[in-house]
């Protein structure tokens, strides 16, 4: 069957066979670095759109629908704009600090895409502190903030910055707790292993009431995390104009953009592995029948499917509610939402350890 | 209260003040050196309450100036207009702002239009006028801008 | 190559850690060119003073130059979203000179645009205030209605938002066939959407923890800041002139004013979005009911009054607003004072903000409601 | 806090929230209540009412004649001064001279459609247009002249 695991081992095999290893793993990289690139192109262009069109529907209006057929070339348009503009830098800014910000945010993007499962056996690096990497490594996007809105000089951007910086650090919190009630079930922090705990029913059908608890707690900080409305503090147009992006024009304001959605996406795509079983395909205990009609569906398919389900939820909730204020942000993360993981932590643990679960 | 019973009961207090009953309302006149005790009177006395000072402004005269409060009482709903004449080149009135906040803001705008300083008022600056416009006072009637002023 | 005091000099003011932050001229959330110097301590508001006059046109120098039928035209421009009702206080104000008898016809005609203008002023309220805290949605479904009326009042008085209907005496011309008709589909469209307001904004969690108590205004400060309007309603101040100095036809019209007791900015959102629905009950009772006859009385071409003072106040989306005319008898008033009721409003934002947080800032200022020309005039 | 009402708000809470999510998911899913009019698209179906105030214009008939008999009301009574009379004098066959309109110069910039020139002219010369599409890249393209050249004023009206 057609999948990306084969295609990769078969030019794995073509590329041995024509180079030498040394050779073959530098061609190997450089095919990942590029694709990983056009990934992030590819993403930034639909989520983008996605987001247009599905705010206008909710909206009551059309969305984009004047460049190419239904308006699919409108981001492409839009990036060529923002290539095309100047990039200032405004004169009292702390200038190495402020272009760099910009790029700091997309590699925190790309490096964590590392160990996500695009297919079943499809990772670019299945290490095996998988999860545990993802989570450290998600925490340094705060850095890119509080440098752009320290190096602006700008009094928004500064505002955005702190706001940002005390919005994550707390929704990191029960971010982490409601990963780790998957991984005290499963017993590894491998995606790989991960994925396949999952063969035989996802967790948040296998997992009983806690782990739909853990996953909507999940969902929630990581809207948080990502910066997205209501939980778009940093940001906050109507209060801080733009928050930390202020003082950015062009692409590196474009890097920024790209960066928000390539998260949402990681995000995204990370619920989708811990809690919707990532590229697995949805199993009914005894349906034969059922079962084998939903193995020939691809297993990228699968994944991709997830993640824009869970992007499409975290649209619909951007779309619909106002913003919160930030003693609110605050008081739900410390109050609710870290008590309640906690003690879903403990339920999961007793689950885990009395095997009750599926 | 009516005009009549409103003209019995300020009378009563303040003697030296005189009344015009033309327009839909009470206009009282007042000497500037009275004004401040006469305006806290207005606004303390238990019968009268005129707790709503809803208008504030200044008519230029040519001759002199003419400080204008409409007052209202939330309670009884009666309605009073307050006309203190003023000198033209050196106006000067006490303020109300401690009697009604609401002065405060009309105050500073009377004070750029028309150039009447308001005495021991918190906060006298421009409010509306750009810098520089100190001592020009645009709606005052002799006041000419060949720039900024479109005459038909 | 680092400007570390550069940067420190500039957040801070006077040493103990204040930053002073412009918001405006240019920013989202003023919705004009209101320009807000904001005293802050981290997020927390120390002081809040107006810096205005951007948009300052002086109206009331150039009304002075102006016939008492060409000055009405202007005050459209002060608060563009209540053009109607300015005019309709511009209007009465020189009607009490005039001694001429209104047709009753045109005293409904006119009392129905200043009930549809109402409901479309409170509608951009709505949406653009749901914009600032942060949801987008409610904008466009809030500018769906306001449309519908806008196309009612563009069919009959030939403009969407500056209508200049009214002139002395009555209306400009008669109302559209297809006016009550037009009325009906939108009374219609508002009742079957209504609840879309409550499911969208009024209910809503999120939306209730930002609004409640936030802002709060007593009832004294609300009479002694000058307040009406719906800002002085949520105070519990019983302020509106249609009710206690009525006007036109407004003492034959059943309809409720409305008050809220708590004054923060919750009140406030109530007060309006219930005054919707009062505007609405006017507007049933009248649209059948509209007398036949004449639509404007005869009036001199050349209008001149009496020399005297006029004053006029009526209820605008906003407030009270006040048109006092000085005449010395000629064909030109000698002085005009508008009383905006935005001037008002906006002096208590320092009173109420200090202490709040930047996002409660918007809050205030959304559900007070500013129309920047209007304070600036 | 009691727990029950711990638990009682974060659902009530969460009961509201899901009602807005359940009217924008609506909104999502029926397009046919899109109000989106496609603005220059549709310029062929728009249809303004007759009432609309777009610009002064000045009907001639087809010999090239209008109405105006340049009595300058509607100078006077424009709030604005966006109207100005400019006269000629016309030679008659009889050899006297007639005053005449040379050009009727009407600043479209100033104007604030008010509508009193047009209510006030006595000889029905001028009216308001249904166009609204008035923006062009130099302002003095908004001075017009209302009179079009070599045109007269129409026989009988005085």
């Amino acid at each position: 069957m057609w999948s990306f695991s084969e295609i990769a081992n078969n030019l794995h095999q073509w590329l041995t066979g024509q180079f030498n290893d040394t050779w073959t793993l530098i061609i190997e990289m450089v095919l990942a670095g590029l694709a990983v690139i056009s990934l992030f192109a590819v993403l930034g262009l639909v989520l983008v759109l996605m987001e247009r069109k599905v705010s206008a529907w909710m909206q009551v209006r059309l969305g984009p629908n004047r460049v190419g057929p239904k308006g699919m070339f409108q981001t492409l348009a839009d990036t060529v704009k923002l290539m095309i503009k100047e990039g200032v830098t405004p004169a009292n800014a702390d200038k190495l600090m402020f272009n760099l910000a910009p790029f700091l945010a997309i590699i925190v993007a790309m490096l964590l895409l590392a160990p996500i499962a695009f297919a079943l056996n499809f990772q670019l690096w299945d290490i095996n502190i998988g999860i545990f990497y993802i989570a450290a490594i998600s925490s340094l996007s705060v850095i890119s903030i509080l440098m752009a809105g320290w190096a602006s000089n700008n009094k928004y951007s500064l505002l955005g910055a702190i706001r940002s910086g005390a919005q994550m650090v707390s929704y990191e919190l029960s971010a982490g707790l409601s990963i780790l009630t998957i991984v005290v079930l499963v017993g590894d922090l491998k995606i790989s292993s991960i994925v396949a705990s999952q063969a035989n029913g996802w967790w948040i059908f296998k997992g009983h009431i806690p782990v739909i608890i853990a996953f909507l707690t999940f969902i929630v900080a990581a809207t948080a995390e990502t910066n997205r409305a209501p939980f778009d503090m940093a940001e906050a147009e109507s209060e801080l104009t733009a928050g930390f992006h202020t003082e950015y024009s062009g692409m590196k304001f474009a890097l920024f953009f790209l960066a928000e959605y390539v998260n949402v996406f990681i995000v995204c795509s990370i619920g989708a592995i811990l809690f919707l079983g990532g590229p697995m395909p949805l199993h009914i205990g005894n349906w034969e029948g059922f079962n084998h009609v939903m193995d020939y569906i691809p297993s990228s398919v699968w994944f991709f499917g997830k993640t824009f389900f869970l992007i499409f939820l975290i649209m619909w909730v951007r779309w619909t509610f106002p913003r919160l204020r930030i003693d609110q942000l605050l008081n739900l993360e410390w109050k609710y939402l870290l008590p309640i993981s906690m003690i879903n932590l403990l339920l999961v643990t007793a689950i885990a350890i009395l095997k009750w679960h599926f | 209260m009516t005009k009549e019973e409103l003209k019995l009961n300020i009378t009563e207090w303040s003697p030296a003040s005189t009344f015009d009953e033309a327009g839909q309302w009470l206009n009282i006149n007042v000497e500037a050196n009275e004004f401040l005790p006469f305006m806290q009177q207005l606004r303390h006395s238990e019968a009268l309450c005129f707790d709503y000072l809803f208008c504030l402004t200044c008519v230029d005269w040519k001759t002199h100036l003419t400080m204008v409060y409409h007052l209202s009482s939330t309670k009884f709903r009666h309605n009073v207009v307050v006309k203190v004449k003023l000198d033209r080149s050196k106006p000067e009135i006490e303020t109300v702002a401690h009697i009604w906040r609401t002065a405060e803001f009309h105050e500073r705008e009377v004070y750029e239009m028309f150039g009447v300083h308001f005495l021991n008022h918190p906060d006298l600056r421009l409010l509306i006028l750009p810098e520089g416009w100190e001592g020009k006072n645009p709606l005052r009637k002799d006041f000419e801008d060949p720039i900024n002023m479109i005459k038909l | 190559m680092y400007r570390e005091t550069e940067i420190i000099k500039d957040f801070s003011t006077d040493g103990n850690g204040d930053m002073i932050i412009n918001v405006g001229p240019q920013h989202p959330a003023t919705h004009g060119v209101l320009h807000l110097v904001i005293t802050l301590n981290g997020e927390t508001i120390k002081k809040i003073e107006p810096h205005l006059g951007y948009i300052h046109r002086s109206i009331e120098k150039m009304c002075e130059s102006l016939t008492f039928r060409q000055f009405i035209y202007v005050t459209s421009r002060m608060d563009y979203l209540s053009a109607h009702i300015n005019n309709h206080a511009c209007v009465l104000c020189v009607e009490q000179g005039m001694e001429v008898e209104i047709p009753p016809r045109a005293q409904v005609i006119r009392v129905l645009m200043d009930e549809l203008t109402r409901i479309a002023s409170h509608e951009l309220w709505w949406g653009a205030m749901a914009m600032d805290l942060g949801a987008f949605t409610p904008f466009f479904h809030a500018f769906r209605e306001r449309e519908a009326i806008n196309d009612i009042m563009e069919e009959t008085c030939g403009a969407r938002l500056t209508m200049n209907y009214n002139v002395p005496g009555g209306v400009v011309n008669d109302l559209h066939p297809n006016f009550q008709k037009r009325v009906k589909e939108f009374l219609e469209l508002y009742k079957r959407k209504v609840h879309e307001y409550d499911e969208l904004l009024t209910e809503n969690v999120i939306f209730i923890n930002r609004m409640k108590g936030v802002g709060v205004l007593s009832a004294a400060d609300a009479i002694s800041y000058g307040c009406s309007g719906p800002v002085a309603r949520g105070s519990g101040v019983s302020c509106d002139v249609r009710k206690i100095y009525p006007y036109e036809i407004y003492d034959q019209l059943a309809f409720d004013e409305v008050l809220e007791t708590d004054g923060d900015s919750l009140a406030r959102y109530k007060v309006r979005v219930k005054e919707m629905n009062q505007s609405i009950k006017i507007i049933e009772q009248l649209i059948d009911n509209i007398p036949e006859g004449d639509f404007v009385a005869k009036t001199k071409n050349v209008l001149k009054l009496p020399k005297g003072e006029y004053y006029q106040r009526v209820e605008t989306a906003r407030g009270e607003l006040g048109v006092y005319i000085i005449s010395e008898g000629s064909t030109m008033p000698y002085r005009i004072k508008f009383r905006s009721p935005g001037f008002s409003n906006l002096s208590v934002l320092d009173k109420i903000a200090r202490g709040g947080k930047i996002a409660d800032l918007i809050a205030m200022m959304g559900t007070l409601d500013l129309v920047i020309p209007d304070i600036d005039r | 806090m009691s727990v029950k009402k711990y638990i009682g708000d974060a659902w009530k809470g969460a009961a509201s929230l899901l009602k807005g999510m359940r009217r924008t998911g609506y909104y999502f899913t029926h397009h046919k209540e899109i109000i989106t009019q496609q603005y220059p698209d549709n310029r062929n179906e728009l249809d303004l009412p007759e009432r609309f105030k777009g610009e002064v214009v000045m009907p001639h008939n087809e010999n090239n004649e209008h109405r105006c008999t340049g009595c300058q009301v509607c100078e006077l009574v424009c709030p604005n001064g966006s109207i100005k009379v400019i006269f000629k004098n016309d030679l008659m066959p009889d050899g006297k001279k007639k005053k005449a309109i040379d050009k009727l110069v009407y600043h479209l910039d100033m104007c604030t459609m008010c509508n009193l020139c047009v209510e006030n002219c006595p000889s029905d010369a001028i009216k308001m247009a249904q166009t609204f599409e008035h923006s062009v890249f130099d302002r003095n393209k908004l001075k017009k002249v209302l009179n079009k050249p070599d045109s007269k004023i129409m026989d009988g009206v005085e």
